[in-house]
């Protein structure tokens, strides 16, 4: 795919941003930026975190107003007030963060705001049967009446794509919309633009991945520091060039380790079942992890992976099975808090930083300390020595190059990977024997990766055993040792990464055959149950 | 036996009558994100300007109409505090109901000079007891025919609009493109924001809407369920339709049962002042009256789970975060 | 300065707004007052000269203020960890029976130095008491604390009127009241405090028990900022799922939370029972616990906010009571009006006027800086 | 003499349909018969009871009325800081030189329309509703039982109170439900006292077709045909005389308890209720009347033993 040759410039662009600028405050996100999107054709946008990329959408679908500036569509000067204003010229827009009603059933979410009639009985049937057909057309399985918060993001996904292909937008800007899928669902996503853009839909892609621009994309422009920096004919450059546009230096986009060699265990878990309102979550668990050495989980995201974090960090109570620590052996009759597993030297990262890894309320400084808020380090007999915290934080923001460098930030006001390198910084500088960490890069820059991943490797040697939970598969291939695979709570295979392709993870994940969307949905237990995969 | 609970039940339908027309009230208000305390102001506001109209033009429909008015008006007033200006959803209730306490009274005081009072009603004035046909056929069926009487006829226009405002909610609620948009500001803004859909427009109308329901329950208590308006006569029923409402987790029909349960304590703890117990003697009267919030919160704590509100309830919707 | 900023300076923030706010709250209310055919001006000034204008007017003022700033910091410790409190008028009425207990106990034995800090503790013990069930319910069950507190604040009223008129009550009394404690179960006032010092003052109800209400908040906010436990409320408060994430034991956060908070409203036991009234009685709260939840929510539940806050209620109530007396045509609904529009103009619609005041703000430094650019060049 | 006058109500407020409304009533008639202007003040919370005397104190007002049993202590406290100022207190008992203390045999009153409720009740059933369960109010409450008993020795009592809050004292609809519950039980005559709760008795009294007995001044027009009579207490009265009494230099300190023999309390009769009232029903009040006056009836007060032997 790619590589459709570009119209010729004398078409009228389906886009033309002019000179747009936006400020928050002091803070410019967009100076005169400039952007031009030809009709039927996919145009990337690439940029560190806070470079301005999402602002710039949020402008042209009517979220935002720019300060200044002219959006002209399909050659028209128009005026986007609102998101109606938007969604009329025939935009559409899949969120970075979802635009979804999570108690809403998935069909409701895609009526709404275009129900049709005031009343529902008859929108509804016909939302219905349009949403199937769309499916179909798409092959986007999706349960119209499954509430939409119960379902993995991979699937809520799916429902910001049908909203806007049920709304027939002749111009779509997806935002990072691949950061939760796993290959398969991105080759899927991908083959849906392309059908898109065959019909003539005009698509702009927002994505940290290169490897995704270079795939699907006609051509591609890079935003810095609130500008538009540069713009490239995809066929004509490459990675490395565009990384180097993006970040303003060279960037080593492989992760550079040397074989590990792990020795004792540190960690052994053993038929860890967990399951909630009736549902399995966790099905017979068993897995062990030994100092020096990264363990990848593999898996389509709601497959368990939360809760088996959950459950080795001492968040969710064991119900069936054991963990052993070293030499403490924690069961439903002996469990331990999440305090005291941290204790045990247990680290853990959290899948969703927004959720659970940080009070985006909290200054920085605060939400450096949590779960370590109780250390006599930064305790008085009373008081907190809030003088301690401080200087905590502005050593983990010097050493991790956490930025701004400033720990009276409200946490909120990092840019989702400074976010992440805070959360880490908090968990890898205690030194754990064990670190566990969901989703290490979701969200953030390549840049930002590169820092992470150097630093996970660097622990690594230093004889902790990690455990990696990724949606990404390129990054559990790279930076893992030793890859698991999970599925419907079960693991299902376990693969030497330096053996590993791609494809061949990407069938475990979706459990041998059996088709992605089934396996995603809920409840069918009569699939193939294929425990061991011959290499 | 039979006679005094179908009086207790007959009870039951007259006190919970306002109470549900103000659950309901509340539930569109709250579904979409706005915190309503103000339901007692409403209220009370409502009660006495139907009390006055009724009073003055001798109908009781133009002092519902009134009451309606003057509730939307307070619901307005809400809205603007809340949603144009995003202050504080809970001082601005607060506010408005020690405006409406201290309002009325002023008003009335210097309208009739009985501090607060109005004057009596009677005759169209009022809202007076519908009797259905066919009641006077079964005055001597046993078992349905006092059900019917008792039960289901002789209740006046008011108490039936209020059970009925609530297959209405319900209806509009999931039913309507309104409801699956109200339903949806109350959680996600955003969602309804970039779906094309204006938040501020949307919770405008579900205080409208609120303000509607709170006037039919202010005109029941001073049409219908009395005859003239007395000061702070809603008597912190407000407060008992929103914990009602949240009983009844922000849903019309487990609200509905909520303020029945309480309209049923409240009737069967009337009905058990001053009876004595076998072995324990009379019971303080106290202890009865205590006795439907002590229920409460024992059914509260036994048999109903977690309550959870709507997600963006008591949050100004601000967009740029 | 050719980005709007958000950001005000802090005096316009701080000072001016909420001066505007006032201000345009005693206009409305001018009006009103107008209407009925008095001065609006001469309205304005009993109100402040009510409550402020000389040592007796401020004595009962800081009265007032005493019960708000505990009611105030009740909710506003309980909102900190999102957790709504309606039943501080509940707690500081049972905070005020267990003061009482404690003073009839103990005044015919015990010297001052013993009964107050019994008293002290009886008083937040009995607070939290109240709080507690709501907050094991809460915690435990999932009961809403909003409905449970409600409750609890009518069962209050029913278990005090049942101990008053059957066990508490003086023996051929008419009024349902406890007998007068002791001299030694009085708190000083604050005349009798000056008087140590040689400073003569007017007999008020304000008495020593607003040190305690300093204290108090001064607790509050060490407690909130700058201990460990603040800081796991407040994460609690701010995110569920990350105070668990944390090794946080929720559930006995709330109730230890909801106790403190029950503790705080307690105290207004202290003031009315011991410092007051010396004796048991009937709705000797009067509305404050409900008061407490505009000026925790109009103090942004910060105790500095809370002090401003609970001065500007005690000033309403004061000054609001002087001018229905100084003009009788103005009757205490009037007054109650007038106390709504304030709350109304300074703290819901708070943010009004600032929009507006942004505008001119900017403008005028538009101004001075075209104004700067003329006289350079 | 140049009077200064003043009155201080209590909560609840000058319109209370209760003992506070009958002093307004008796200072307003003083006010329009005399002219002279009065003080006043209402107080919302219990502190400013204290507040409010004093501040009339201070202003040079004389003679002083308080009223209410609440106010007792406050009147007891600045009537001693102001030995020269004349304080009448009505509702309670302050033993000072210059304090008048007005109570009244409640009991007494309503043991007379206890006797009217009995006779007036087919059923030999009839209702008590207070508004909240205070002393004052069982002594209300107890005379009017005994006054059933006592013209119909098998009449059934049955007694209700509104509340425990502040709003007891002014919640119709409660009053209203708490009659119907009554009428359920068979009570025809329902006796209430309990300020703004009663308009809802009366109302739902009037709409039942049954009768309803008014409190502490003359009710019967508010629901004229349905209103059987009304217990009145002779607050205005008292309020009137602290006022005229002062004026003329009549008035006099001390403890005025006032009873059926000094017309304290009685019942009322007029164009309203005359066609209700039946010479039976005369006759027989009449009877009580003179009994208890002449002391062959005692009629039992509840907060002399805090216990009633007749409910
Ligand atoms: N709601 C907001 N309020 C204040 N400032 C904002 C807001 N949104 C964005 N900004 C500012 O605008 C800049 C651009 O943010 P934006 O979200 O567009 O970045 P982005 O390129 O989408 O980053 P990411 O790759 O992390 O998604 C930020 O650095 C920030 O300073
Ligand atoms: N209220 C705010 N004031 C100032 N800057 C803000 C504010 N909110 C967000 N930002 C800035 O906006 C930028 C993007 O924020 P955002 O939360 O969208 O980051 P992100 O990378 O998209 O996060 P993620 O994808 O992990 O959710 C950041 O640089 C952050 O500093
Ligand atoms: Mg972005
Ligand atoms: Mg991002």
């Amino acid at each position: 795919m790619g590589g459709q040759s570009a119209p010729p410039p004398s078409i009228e662009p389906a886009i033309e941003l002019k000179a747009i600028s936006k400020s928050f405050g002091p803070v410019k996100a967009n100076q005169n930026v400039d952007l031009k999107v030809l009709p039927g054709t996919i145009h990337g946008i690439i940029g560190e975190n806070g470079a301005g990329k999402s602002t710039l959408m949020s402008i042209l679908y009517g979220f935002y107003e720019a300060d200044s500036g002219e959006i002209l569509i399909n050659g028209q000067k128009r005026k986007i007030h609102s998101s109606r204003d938007a969604i009329s010229f025939g935009i559409g827009m899949v969120h970075q963060h979802f635009m979804l009603v999570e108690t809403f059933t998935v069909l409701e979410n895609v009526m709404l705001g275009a129900e049709g009639a005031p009343l529902l009985n008859k929108s509804s049937q016909s939302a219905r049967e349009e949403l199937l057909k769309l499916s179909k057309e798409y092959s986007l399985a999706v349960d119209p009446d499954a509430m939409t918060g119960d379902l993995p993001v991979g699937l809520q996904q799916r429902v910001e794509i049908l909203k806007a292909l049920y709304r027939g937008a002749e111009i779509l800007i997806l935002d990072e919309p691949t950061g939760v899928l796993t290959p398969q669902e991105t080759d899927q996503l991908f083959k849906i633009l392309d059908i898109l853009r065959s019909r003539g839909v005009s698509i702009i892609l927002i994505t940290h991945k290169l490897q995704e621009i270079m795939a699907i994309t006609d051509r591609v422009s890079v935003m810095r520091a609130g500008t538009m920096v540069s713009e490239r004919e995809t066929a004509e450059t490459n990675k490395n060039e565009l990384a180097e546009l993006m970040v303003g230096r060279k960037v080593l986009l492989e992760v550079d380790k040397t074989d590990a060699n792990p020795s004792e265990i540190l960690l052994e878990a053993k038929n860890l079942s967990y399951s909630e309102d009736g549902v399995k979550k966790l099905d017979d668990v068993s897995l062990t992890l030994k100092a020096g050495e990264i363990v990848g989980i593999a898996g389509v995201s709601g497959n368990g992976q939360t809760e088996l974090l959950a459950a080795l960090s001492g968040i969710c109570p064991l119900q069936t099975g054991s963990i052993k620590i070293g030499s403490v052996k924690i069961d439903s009759d002996n469990p331990k808090t999440p305090k005291e597993f941290r204790d045990l030297s247990v680290g853990h990262v959290p899948e969703d930083r927004h959720r659970m890894g940080m009070v985006t309320a909290f200054n920085a400084q605060e939400s450096a300390i949590m779960g370590f808020h109780d250390d006599a380090a930064y305790n008085g007999k009373f008081l907190m020595d809030n003088k301690a915290v401080e200087q905590h934080c502005v050593r983990l923001m010097k050493d991790y190059d956490v930025r701004p460098e400033d720990p009276k930030l409200k946490s909120a006001n990092f840019s989702g990977g400074n976010q992440q390198k805070l959360v880490l910084a908090r968990e890898m500088d205690r030194h754990p024997k064990v670190l566990l960490v969901g989703q290490p890069t979701r969200g953030v820059d390549i840049g930002a990766i590169e820092y992470i991943h150097k630093n996970l490797i660097a622990m690594r040697d230093a004889g902790s055993a990690i455990l990696v939970v990724s949606v990404e598969l390129e990054e559990i291939m790279s930076l893992s040792d030793r890859i698991l695979v999970m599925f419907e709570g079960r693991i299902v295979g376990e693969v030497d990464a330096k053996e590993a392709d791609a494809r061949q993870l990407g069938l475990l994940m979706g459990n041998a055959g059996a088709q992605t969307e089934a396996a995603s949905s809920e409840n069918n237990s009569n699939n193939i149950h294929s425990e061991e995969i011959p290499a | 036996m039979y006679l005094l609970l179908l009086s207790t039940l007959d009870s039951t339908l007259r006190v919970s009558a306002p109470l549900v027309l103000c659950a309901m009230a509340g539930i569109f208000s709250e579904r979409s994100g706005i915190i309503d305390i103000s339901l007692e102001g409403k209220l009370l506001g409502s009660a006495f300007a139907a009390a006055v109209v009724a009073f003055e033009t001798g109908s009781a429909f133009l002092g519902l109409g009134a009451a309606i008015v003057t509730s939307i008006l307070m619901g307005l007033l809400h809205g603007f505090a809340c949603i144009t200006h995003r202050g504080n959803q809970v001082v601005s209730g607060l506010a408005i109901n020690i405006l409406a306490s201290g309002l009325t009274v002023t008003l009335g005081g210097a309208w009739y000079g009985k501090g607060g009072q109005t004057e009596t009603l009677s005759g169209d004035a009022r809202f007076s007891p519908i009797t259905f046909p066919g009641a006077e056929a079964l005055v001597d069926v046993p078992v349905i025919g006092p059900l019917y009487i008792e039960l289901i006829s002789g209740h006046n226009l008011l108490v039936y609009i209020a059970f009925l405002a609530v297959p209405v909610t319900w209806w509009v609620l999931y039913k309507t493109r309104f409801g699956l948009r109200l339903r949806a500001v109350g959680e996600n803004p955003q969602a309804v924001d970039t779906a094309g859909i204006s938040v501020t427009f949307l919770r405008y109308r579900s205080v409208i809407i609120a303000g509607i329901l709170c006037g039919i329950a202010g005109a029941y208590l001073s049409t219908g369920q009395n005859a003239a308006f007395g000061k702070e006569m809603s008597a912190g029923q407000g407060y008992i339709a929103l914990a009602a409402m949240i009983f009844g987790k922000w849903k019309p029909v487990p609200g509905l049962l909520a303020c029945m349960l309480f309209g049923f304590l409240d009737a069967m703890a009337v009905r058990l002042q001053g009876v004595e117990l076998p072995g324990i003697g009379e019971i303080p009267v106290q202890f009865m009256q205590a006795l439907p919030y002590v229920l409460t919160v024992i059914l509260l704590a036994g048999f109903i789970g977690k309550a959870v509100a709507p997600k963006a309830i008591g949050r100004p919707y601000v967009k740029e975060r | 300065m050719s980005s709007p900023s958000k950001a005000l300076p802090a005096w316009i923030d701080v000072g001016l707004i909420p001066l505007i706010n006032i201000l345009l709250a005693f206009i409305v209310s001018g009006i009103v007052i107008f209407i009925i055919g008095e001065d609006p001006v001469e309205a304005v000034k009993i109100i402040v000269y009510g409550a402020f204008g000389n040592d007796y007017n401020l004595g009962y003022t800081l009265y007032y203020t005493t019960n708000f700033i505990f009611t105030g910091l009740a909710v506003a410790v309980a909102f900190h960890a999102s957790l709504f409190n309606i039943g501080g008028e509940g707690q500081a009425y049972i905070g005020g029976l267990g003061v009482g207990l404690l003073c009839l106990a103990l005044d015919q034995y015990f010297p001052f130095w013993i009964i107050l800090p019994l008293a002290i503790a009886a008083s937040g013990l009995f607070g939290a008491a109240w709080a507690y069930i709501p907050a094991y319910l809460q915690a435990y069950r999932g009961s809403h604390i909003v409905i449970t507190t409600i409750m609890f604040n009518f069962i209050a009223f029913s278990l005090m009127n049942y101990l008053l008129v059957n066990i508490l009550i003086e023996p051929g009394q008419m009024s349902p009241e406890s007998r007068d404690f002791a001299e030694v179960a009085h708190i000083p006032t604050m005349q009798q405090a000056a008087a140590w010092f040689g400073i003569e003052m007017s007999n008020t109800p304000l008495n020593m028990s607003i040190f305690l209400a300093l204290l108090s908040c001064v607790f509050v906010w060490l407690f909130m900022w700058h201990t460990r436990w603040g800081y796991a409320i407040r994460m609690l408060g701010f995110n569920e799922n990350a105070a668990n994430y944390s090794g946080i034991n929720t559930q006995r956060l709330i109730v230890g939370t909801m106790c403190l908070s029950g503790v705080l409203a307690g105290f207004v036991g202290i003031n009315e029972i011991m410092g007051v009234h010396h004796r048991v009685l009937l709705d000797f709260t009067a509305g404050a616990g409900f008061t407490g939840i505009a000026v925790a929510l109009m103090g942004r539940n910060h105790p500095v906010g809370i002090i401003i806050a609970s001065l500007l209620f005690g000033a309403l109530f004061q000054g609001g009571a002087e001018l229905s007396f100084e003009i009788p045509t103005i009757q205490v609904e009037m007054v109650k009006a007038i106390q709504g529009l304030v709350i109304l103009f300074c703290g819901a619609l708070a943010y009004m006027a600032r929009p507006t005041v942004e505008r001119i703000f900017i403008a005028m430094i538009a101004n001075k800086a075209v104004a700067g650019e003329q006289a350079n060049g | 003499e140049d009077i200064k006058p003043a009155v201080v109500f209590d909560m609840g407020g000058k319109f209370d349909k209760s003992f506070n409304e009958g002093v307004y009533n008796g200072v307003e008639k003083f006010s329009k018969e005399t002219g002279i202007k009065y003080r006043e003040f209402e107080v919302t919370n219990p502190s400013q009871r204290e507040q409010a005397i004093r501040k009339m104190a201070q202003r040079g007002a004389d003679p002083i009325v308080g009223v209410g049993f609440a106010q007792g202590p406050a009147i007891e406290k600045v009537a001693k800081e102001y030995p020269d100022v004349r304080f009448t207190i009505i509702d309670s008992v302050v033993d000072l030189p210059n304090v008048q203390s007005v109570v009244f045999k409640e009991h007494e009153g309503s043991f007379l329309v206890g006797v009217l409720a009995a006779m007036a009740s087919e059923n030999q059933k009839v209702g008590f509703i207070g508004g909240m369960d205070i002393p004052l109010i069982r002594k209300f409450a107890c005379g009017y039982a005994q006054g059933a008993k006592y013209a119909v020795g098998s009449a059934e009592v049955y007694s209700n109170m509104t509340g425990t809050t502040p709003s007891a004292w002014n919640d119709p609809s409660k009053g209203s439900e708490l009659a119907k519950s009554q009428f359920d039980k068979g009570a025809d005559v329902i006796f209430a006292a309990a300020g703004g709760t009663g308009i809802g008795v009366y109302q739902a009294a009037k709409d039942a077709g049954k009768y309803a007995i008014g409190v502490d001044s003359n009710q019967n027009h508010l629901q004229p045909g349905t209103m059987l009579t009304s217990m009145t207490k002779g607050v205005d009265v008292a309020a009137y005389n602290a006022f005229k009494d002062a004026m003329d230099g009549t008035w006099k300190p001390g403890l005025h308890a006032l009873g059926l023999a000094e017309n304290g309390v009685d019942w009322a009769l007029d164009d309203n209720n005359k066609s209700l009232i039946t010479d039976a029903m005369k006759a027989k009040v009449k009877e009580a009347r003179d009994g208890i006056v002449s002391g062959s009836i005692s009629v039992h007060d509840f907060t002399s033993d805090n216990s009633c032997p007749a409910l």
